[in-house]
């Protein structure tokens, strides 16, 4: 039995929250559903960890659906690499699901939880099948499948604010965009190779060097992804998306969503592709890096002049995202491990801020502005210590993962490129500061208009607390991810680099 | 016996402790008062043995976590070290008995808070004091900012916020932007984050750029106070006064002037620094804001502000110490670090025992008060004095190494710049006790201090007196240090 | 929308949908078992199968398409269709093969692979048919804000 | 005799490649035009059928390159030496249609609720109304601030 | 052989006419009716370029049922179309920019329906053996679609599902939460 479990691991990962979203939907009953979302969340965090092991044994595995040899059949392939994003899908997940039991029924009239319940899981899942395939057509099903079930995730805001509709509808439309032109990129190169199997495919193009077929392709396959991946300009869905979903929603995307295409974005870039190619070295340095570098400040300026804070986490998500493609531009082994250690500790920090104010919002029930964040730090102690533990996490203090990143990120690019670009990524973090000390001041400092008596419940804050607690665990011991992250650079760029 | 491993973390943790169960105290004023000097009294005891221990030859180590590989959090005694973690926890016994005259006697809201970030402070001050890599250092000192913010705001009025947030901006602006990159930078070309006696950086750096390096080092650390960046301090003056005695003369700025004097010697090295000139440029910069701030504290007639440009300028001469690249004007940076510790300290608690007694803030305000608080004022006197460098006061021994110093590196200038700042410290520290006792008194006010209050300025004004006579020990750690090197 | 709602009062469109109805879901019936050999499978059967209903609900009115087929049903049909194929997948998983391998379903791998795609099929017409009314009935039915 | 057949032959050989050629550019206009109205029209509905348009247009792409010259649809026959069109264009199409359709419910539906919420369904009329609502919701909580201060 | 491929361009610029014809109405009825003749031509497209399944579906799924959506949706609507204010020249760059990329590549695209093109030599042939031999189907693209890469065709149930779901989430039981809950607060105001 433990056999047929270890060797199935690759699908059951993703099966697990997937059958059960069907399941989900047919159980009305709220504690039910969001029960066995629960567990089958925590079941899919389990099996990722299995699969970790699993990863450090055969360093690669390969998983052939239906049994068909990889280029006939669809592959799963769990490596160094993605094993990343999926702990971070499921580890989030699984925290937000905790999460979500106090938000969804105030957010979310009954009738609709449990089918909410089954988006969440279809989202999860999508996102977890977007990360393990090793085929790029699909890719593109669980692509719509994860962003299909986001898109009405994020609209059932609209029970709150009204906003909620036009942001999804963006979010639906522009994301459609992105993965229409990932299908016509995929299109082209198959059109030249006849082959879909990612690895198969990196074999094949190696002899067509210089096909105008091949540039193109591999241009619409970037651009669709980096729609999906928010990277500056395209940005624009992003902010509103995040901003108006219900709450539990907004957590589980911000700290997820975007992740699993920058993974997708390093795996064409490097893993389809070939780091030592012109083609990419070009598109590295005159196209990924002065756009990450603009969506750094672009992101952290907007932040700065928001006032909506769950807006301004948005901003400031897309000047995050930014230091990621930042850290693949850089595109050396040291650089692209930096670029996933930062993945996998926003996903951490950003989960953590969004948590603590969508509790704040919980609590007081309208939408926080900076405004009626008043005082809110003295009635809310447990809350606000978390909040201002992941703040120093975002801007790279040490002690906490931030600092962790910032430093292998800084370290990599003043080898890399010199000191300049170190220089303009610590400017654009302590630009950071500037919001987030808006924000830790008036919870902290301003007087609040009324007296707002609040106790803190201990579902809501939990996996806040597990967060922020994982946020200073891996300040003092990052060997997990810093290793992880440089054997995932290896896996990629090989060992020459 | 004590291994002195122990010993290290006896003396880091006391005040750590002692944050930690402030808490729990806070509806037992008594008890909670009373741990901060108790807590005070076990570190300096630990910092004593480990000076001892340092005199004797040793250097106590303490591995703490490896974070990843080649990154770690340890601690190390150094002899440097060793006399900034005594001076930080002997004046923090006078300073926290000090701060509860103060705060009972101004009747002060959020006490509790107030002890927690204070003893956090100096628990960040002891850990930049021991610190044993550039991380661990960066680490307190960016814990130290954060933990002395609640204190600057303390009032939260709208002053305070205005304050804080200069401070802040200040103080994480700079180190973020500028020391962070230094560090990774001495990371990058040394491989490592460890720091050594002799610098670290002799023949893995590229001459010609150590004068960059060394710019942002000495800008990254904002607390040192150097011109352009040294706004913070005035700022910080809305704080309580036991708040201020801790940023001038025990925690914050005495950790920004120790972290240049570490980066000066142990990771430059006063050997590649005198062979590269690359300081040289600093010892300008230094004798101009020695100059500058002594020339703007003669205008302000805030008694806090007064001190506090003061404070700015004494800065500089430790600053200046380090950068003359000498192992007499480093001997005598050293040396400052401690008597101006002690004078300054003397100063703040007569400044906050004005306030709460008097009510007063202003200097032209004291005029003939001198009679009401006779011991407060004679304290000052004494204070000034040691400040100014006259014998028999410990300020003197440090004022003269410092000269020796500047000849020693054949900058006549400076001597000359140390003259005319000494004229120009009398003229503006001597004023007030000058007004204090001969000018004529304008009105009448009612004057009560409490004892609390009272005795520790008068220990801290006796022992400025004492370190003229017991220099001895420190003179021999600091020509251990110069040994050394 | 006044429209809609009288058809079922013209007898030409009652009585041509009733004939009509039994042999457009028969149709639906043969494109599903016949995409073996030709052209068809789960989808266009879904669809074709979803068009009776539909065309059901348009000339009768949507409270009478909803008493032929009620939501109920029509929601548990439309999971069960992703739970036969996963479950296909899954009952596989557990004969020893990997997800979806129909060869050991079956007495001969051929025979397994002609089972698992029929079955497969079958749910992909479960869950397309219904999804289709599912979303006819949403649509149709949808009150607007502003006629509240 | 001779010239003409061979100039026949190029004539068709010249035919079927133009012809080739300007499939391929007629089925990129019709993407750019559908992609045209995604992003250049302000009306919500038009944009979900500038994607159906898109997205038709990208599936015409994969078939043409599955098409094979005298091949016939994909069906086993009894015959020896047919030649079969290529079928993975054809799965991975049918695959993508039922995507699309999935996505236009999707947007439909909202349309509706946006329609039914803001009573328009035109971009600039929506974004005047939200940036209205995003300063009350931000100025409400100022005044009120206000008021304590004073 | 030729005869096909000028039926082909034939279709291909009616369909060509229909999107010119798409960008100059702004009638909501004549867009929904355009939509689905473009659908029903394309499926034409389709069974001229051999892929009959690809037509069947093609026409049931976006020339029928997307239609029917689109009609019961326009219901609701405005009948009319706004014109637009701003400029759209931006987008049309774009869209120029992007078509200009294609038309470049298509020099380096392998020729319409060349049997030796890699696109029909690789893994195809595999496909057409195994459907005949391990599977036992005739029509090709049912064993692939449901055996080959079956997974596929699951990961695409699931996205008919979740659009079911999600409709039926969106459209049904939409009444507005935060007007019920106003009056239960979670946190005490006072």
């Amino acid at each position: 039995m433990t056999d047929i479990l270890i060797k199935n691991l690759p699908i059951l990962v993703v099966l697990c929250p997937l059958m059960m979203s069907l399941i989900v939907v047919l159980i009305p009953n709220i504690f039910l559903s969001w029960l066995l979302t629960l567990v089958s969340t925590f079941v899919a965090f389990i099996f990722s960890i299995l699969l970790y092991q699993e990863v450090q044994i055969y360093s690669s595995i390969s998983y052939a659906l239906g049994n068909w040899a990889p280029p006939i059949g669809i592959e799963y392939v769990i490596d160094k690499v993605s094993i990343i994003p999926i702990i971070i899908i499921t580890l989030i997940g699984f925290l937000t699901t905790i999460f979500s039991s106090k938000m969804m029924p105030n957010e979310i009239n009954e009738a609709s939880i449990s089918k909410v319940y089954s988006l969440w899981l279809l989202a999860i899942a999508g996102l977890i099948g977007l990360v393990t395939t090793g085929d790029a057509f699909n890719l593109f099903v669980f692509l719509e499948i994860s962003s299909l079930a986001s898109v009405a995730l994020v609209a059932m805001g609209a029970q709150k604010d009204k906003q909620a509709l036009v942001a999804a509808y963006n979010y639906l439309i522009i994301g459609a965009v992105g993965a229409t032109l990932y299908v016509i990129g995929v299109g082209l190169l198959y059109g030249i190779t006849g082959t879909l199997n990612m690895a198969d495919l990196s074999e094949r193009i190696i002899d067509l060097k210089n096909n105008k077929a091949l540039i193109a392709g591999f241009g619409f396959m970037i651009v669709g992804i980096m729609v999906k991946a928010a990277i500056f300009p395209m940005h624009i869905w992003l902010p509103k998306a995040y901003a108006y979903a219900p709450s539990a929603v907004s957590v589980l995307l911000a700290a997820t969503a975007t992740k699993a295409s920058l993974y997708i974005l390093a795996r064409i870039l490097f893993s389809i592709f070939d780091i030592s190619d012109t083609l990419i070295t070009n598109t590295l340095t005159y196209v990924i890096l002065p756009l990450s570098i603009l969506a750094m400040f672009a992101g952290t300026i907007m932040a700065i002049y928001e006032k909506d804070i769950k807006r301004l986490l948005a901003h400031s998500s897309v000047a995050q995202i930014g230091y990621i493609t930042l850290a693949f531009a850089i595109g050396t082994k040291a650089s692209i491990a930096a670029g996933f250690i930062h993945m996998f500790n926003h996903a951490l920090i950003k989960g953590a801020l969004f948590m603590a104010i969508t509790s704040i919002s919980f609590y007081i029930q309208k939408r926080v502005t900076l405004n009626n964040l008043s005082g809110l730090g003295k009635t809310m102690p447990i809350t606000f210590f978390c909040f201002v533990i992941c703040s120093l996490s975002l801007v790279g203090l040490p002690l906490t993962a931030g600092f962790i990143s910032k430093l292998y990120l800084i370290k990599a690019s003043i080898s890399a490129e010199g000191i300049w670009i170190a220089l303009l990524i610590l400017f654009s973090s302590a630009l950071s500061v500037i919001y987030l000390w808006k924000m830790i001041e008036a919870l902290w400092l301003h007087q609040p208009k009324k007296k707002i008596i609040i106790k803190e419940k201990p579902i809501i804050y939990i996996s806040l607390l597990v967060i922020t607690f994982l946020n200073i665990y891996f300040g003092l011991d990052a060997s997990f991810i810093v290793d992880s992250s440089f054997e995932a650079a290896e896996k990629l760029v090989g060992v020459s680099k | 016996m004590i291994s002195l491993e122990t010993l290290i973390l006896i003396t880091i943790l006391s005040p750590l402790l002692v944050c930690l169960l402030t808490p729990f105290l806070s509806s037992k004023p008594v008890l909670r008062d009373i741990l901060g000097p108790i807590g005070g009294i076990i570190s300096s005891w630990g910092a004593i043995q480990l000076m001892i221990s340092v005199l004797n030859g040793d250097q106590p180590r303490l591995e703490l976590l490896q974070i990843a590989e080649g990154i770690s959090i340890s601690f190390v005694v150094t002899p440097l070290g060793a006399v900034f973690g005594l001076v930080a926890s002997v004046l923090w016994i006078f300073a926290a008995i000090y701060s509860v005259g103060y705060m009972r006697g101004n009747k002060e809201a959020n006490q509790t808070r107030f002890y927690v970030f204070y003893a956090m402070a100096v628990h960040a001050a002891l850990c930049i004091a021991y610190a044993g890599d550039l991380l661990t250092l960066f680490i307190f000192y960016e814990v130290l900012t954060f933990s002395t913010y609640p204190l600057v705001t303390h009032k939260q009025n709208e002053l305070a916020q205005k304050a804080g947030r200069l401070y802040m901006s200040i103080l994480v602006g700079t180190s973020v932007i500028l020391l962070l990159p230094a560090i990774i930078w001495v990371w990058v070309v040394t491989g490592s984050l460890e720091m050594s006696q002799n610098g670290v950086l002799d023949g893995n750096i590229n001459p010609e750029y150590a004068p960059y390096l060394l710019a942002m080092f000495v800008f990254g650390i904002g607390k040192a106070a150097l011109i352009p960046i040294h706004k913070w301090l005035p700022a910080a003056m809305v704080a309580p006064t036991p708040v201020s005695a801790l940023l001038h003369a025990v925690a914050v700025v005495k950790a920004g002037v120790f972290t240049m004097l570490l980066i000066l010697t142990n990771v430059f090295g006063i050997e590649f620094l005198s062979k590269t000139g690359a300081s040289n440029w600093l010892v300008w910069l230094a004798s101009f804001t020695l100059l500058t701030t002594s020339i703007i504290a003669i205008y302000k007639d805030d008694l806090k502000a007064r001190l506090a440009y003061s404070t700015i300028s004494q800065l500089s001469y430790i600053t200046l110490g380090g950068a003359l690249a000498s192992s007499l004007a480093t001997q005598g940076a050293t040396l400052h670090i401690i008597t101006h510790a002690a004078g300054k300290i003397t100063l703040f608690f007569v400044a906050g025992a004005i306030y709460v007694g008097a009510k007063m803030s202003k200097i032209s305000e004291l005029n003939g008060h001198g009679k009401s608080m006779p011991l407060i004022f004679l304290a000052f006197f004494i204070g000034s004095l040691s400040i100014i460098g006259v014998p028999p006061m410990g300020g003197s021994w440090s004022k003269f190494f410092l000269m020796l110093g500047a000849a020693e590196s054949g900058y006549i200038m400076v001597i000359a710049v140390f003259c005319i700042s000494t004229i120009l410290n009398a003229y503006y520290l001597m004023e007030i006790p000058a007004r204090a006792f001969f000018f004529k008194k304008e009105k009448e006010i009612k004057v009560k201090i409490p004892v609390l209050i009272t005795v520790p300025t008068l220990i801290t004004c006796v022992l400025t007196i004492l370190l003229f006579f017991f220099i001895e020990p420190f003179e021999n750690l600091t020509s251990i240090m110069v040994n050394n090197l | 929308m006044e429209r809609l709602v009288n058809m079922h009062k013209n007898p030409i469109l009652r009585i041509s949908t009733k004939i009509l109805f039994a042999p457009i879901i028969l149709f639906g019936l043969y494109v599903q078992f016949h995409g073996d050999f030709g052209p068809g499978g789960g989808f266009q059967a879904g669809v074709i199968v979803a068009s009776a209903f539909i065309l059901y609900s348009i000339v009768f009115g949507l409270d009478e398409g909803k008493k032929l087929f009620p939501p109920n049903i029509n929601l548990f049909l439309l999971a069960s269709g992703g739970l036969i194929y996963g479950g296909v997948g899954i009952a596989s998983i557990i004969l020893g093969e990997e997800f979806l391998s129909y060869n050991v379903l079956g007495s001969s791998p051929q025979s397994g692979q002609h089972i698992g795609i029929l079955l497969v099929e079958f749910g992909v017409g479960l869950t397309v048919s219904n999804v289709m009314i599912a979303l006819f009935n949403a649509f149709v039915g949808f009150k607007s804000g502003k006629d509240k | 005799m001779h010239l003409l057949v061979l100039s026949q032959e190029k004539i068709s050989n010249m035919i079927s490649s133009t012809i080739g050629i300007w499939n391929y550019w007629i089925v990129f206009l019709l993407m750019m035009i559908g992609l045209f109205l995604v992003i250049g029209r302000k009306n919500f509905l038009k944009k979900i059928v500038g994607l159906t348009i898109f997205q038709t247009s990208v599936f015409l792409l994969y078939i043409t390159f599955g098409k094979i010259k005298g091949g016939t649809p994909p069906i086993l026959n009894n015959a020896i030496d047919t030649i079969y069109s290529n079928p993975l264009p054809h799965v991975l199409i049918l695959t993508a249609i039922v995507v699309g359709v999935a996505t236009t419910a999707l947007g439909l539906s909202l349309v509706l609720r946006i329609n039914s919420e803001y009573g328009s369904i035109e971009e600039d009329d929506i974004s005047a109304q939200d940036l209205v609502d995003y300063h009350d919701q931000i100025e409400s909580s100022k005044k009120i601030d206000k008021k304590f201060v004073q | 052989m030729i005869s096909e491929l000028i039926i082909n361009a034939f279709l291909v610029t009616i369909m060509l006419a229909i999107g010119i014809a798409l960008l100059k109405t702004r009638t909501v009825i004549f867009t929904v009716v355009l939509t689905s003749a473009y659908s029903l031509i394309a499926a034409l497209m389709f069974i001229t370029l051999d892929a009959v399944d690809v037509a069947f579906t093609e026409a049931s799924v976006g020339a029928g049922i997307s239609t029917i959506l689109f009609l019961a949706a326009m219901a609701y609507l405005p009948k009319e179309e706004e014109e637009n204010l701003n400029s759209q020249i931006l987008p049309a760059i774009s869209c120029m920019v992007l078509g200009g990329i294609l038309i470049w590549c298509s020099y380096d695209l392998p020729e319409i329906g060349l049997l030796s093109s890699p696109i029909h030599q690789h893994i195809v042939p595999d496909y057409i053996l195994g459907s005949r031999d391990d599977i036992g189907i005739p029509n090709i693209v049912t064993s692939v679609l449901a055996s080959y890469r079956g997974y596929d065709t699951f990961g695409e149930t699931i996205v008919v599902f979740t659009a079911g779901v999600a409709v039926l989430v969106l459209l049904k039981n939409n009444t507005n939460v935060s007007k019920q809950k106003n009056k239960k607060s979670n946190g005490k105001i006072g």
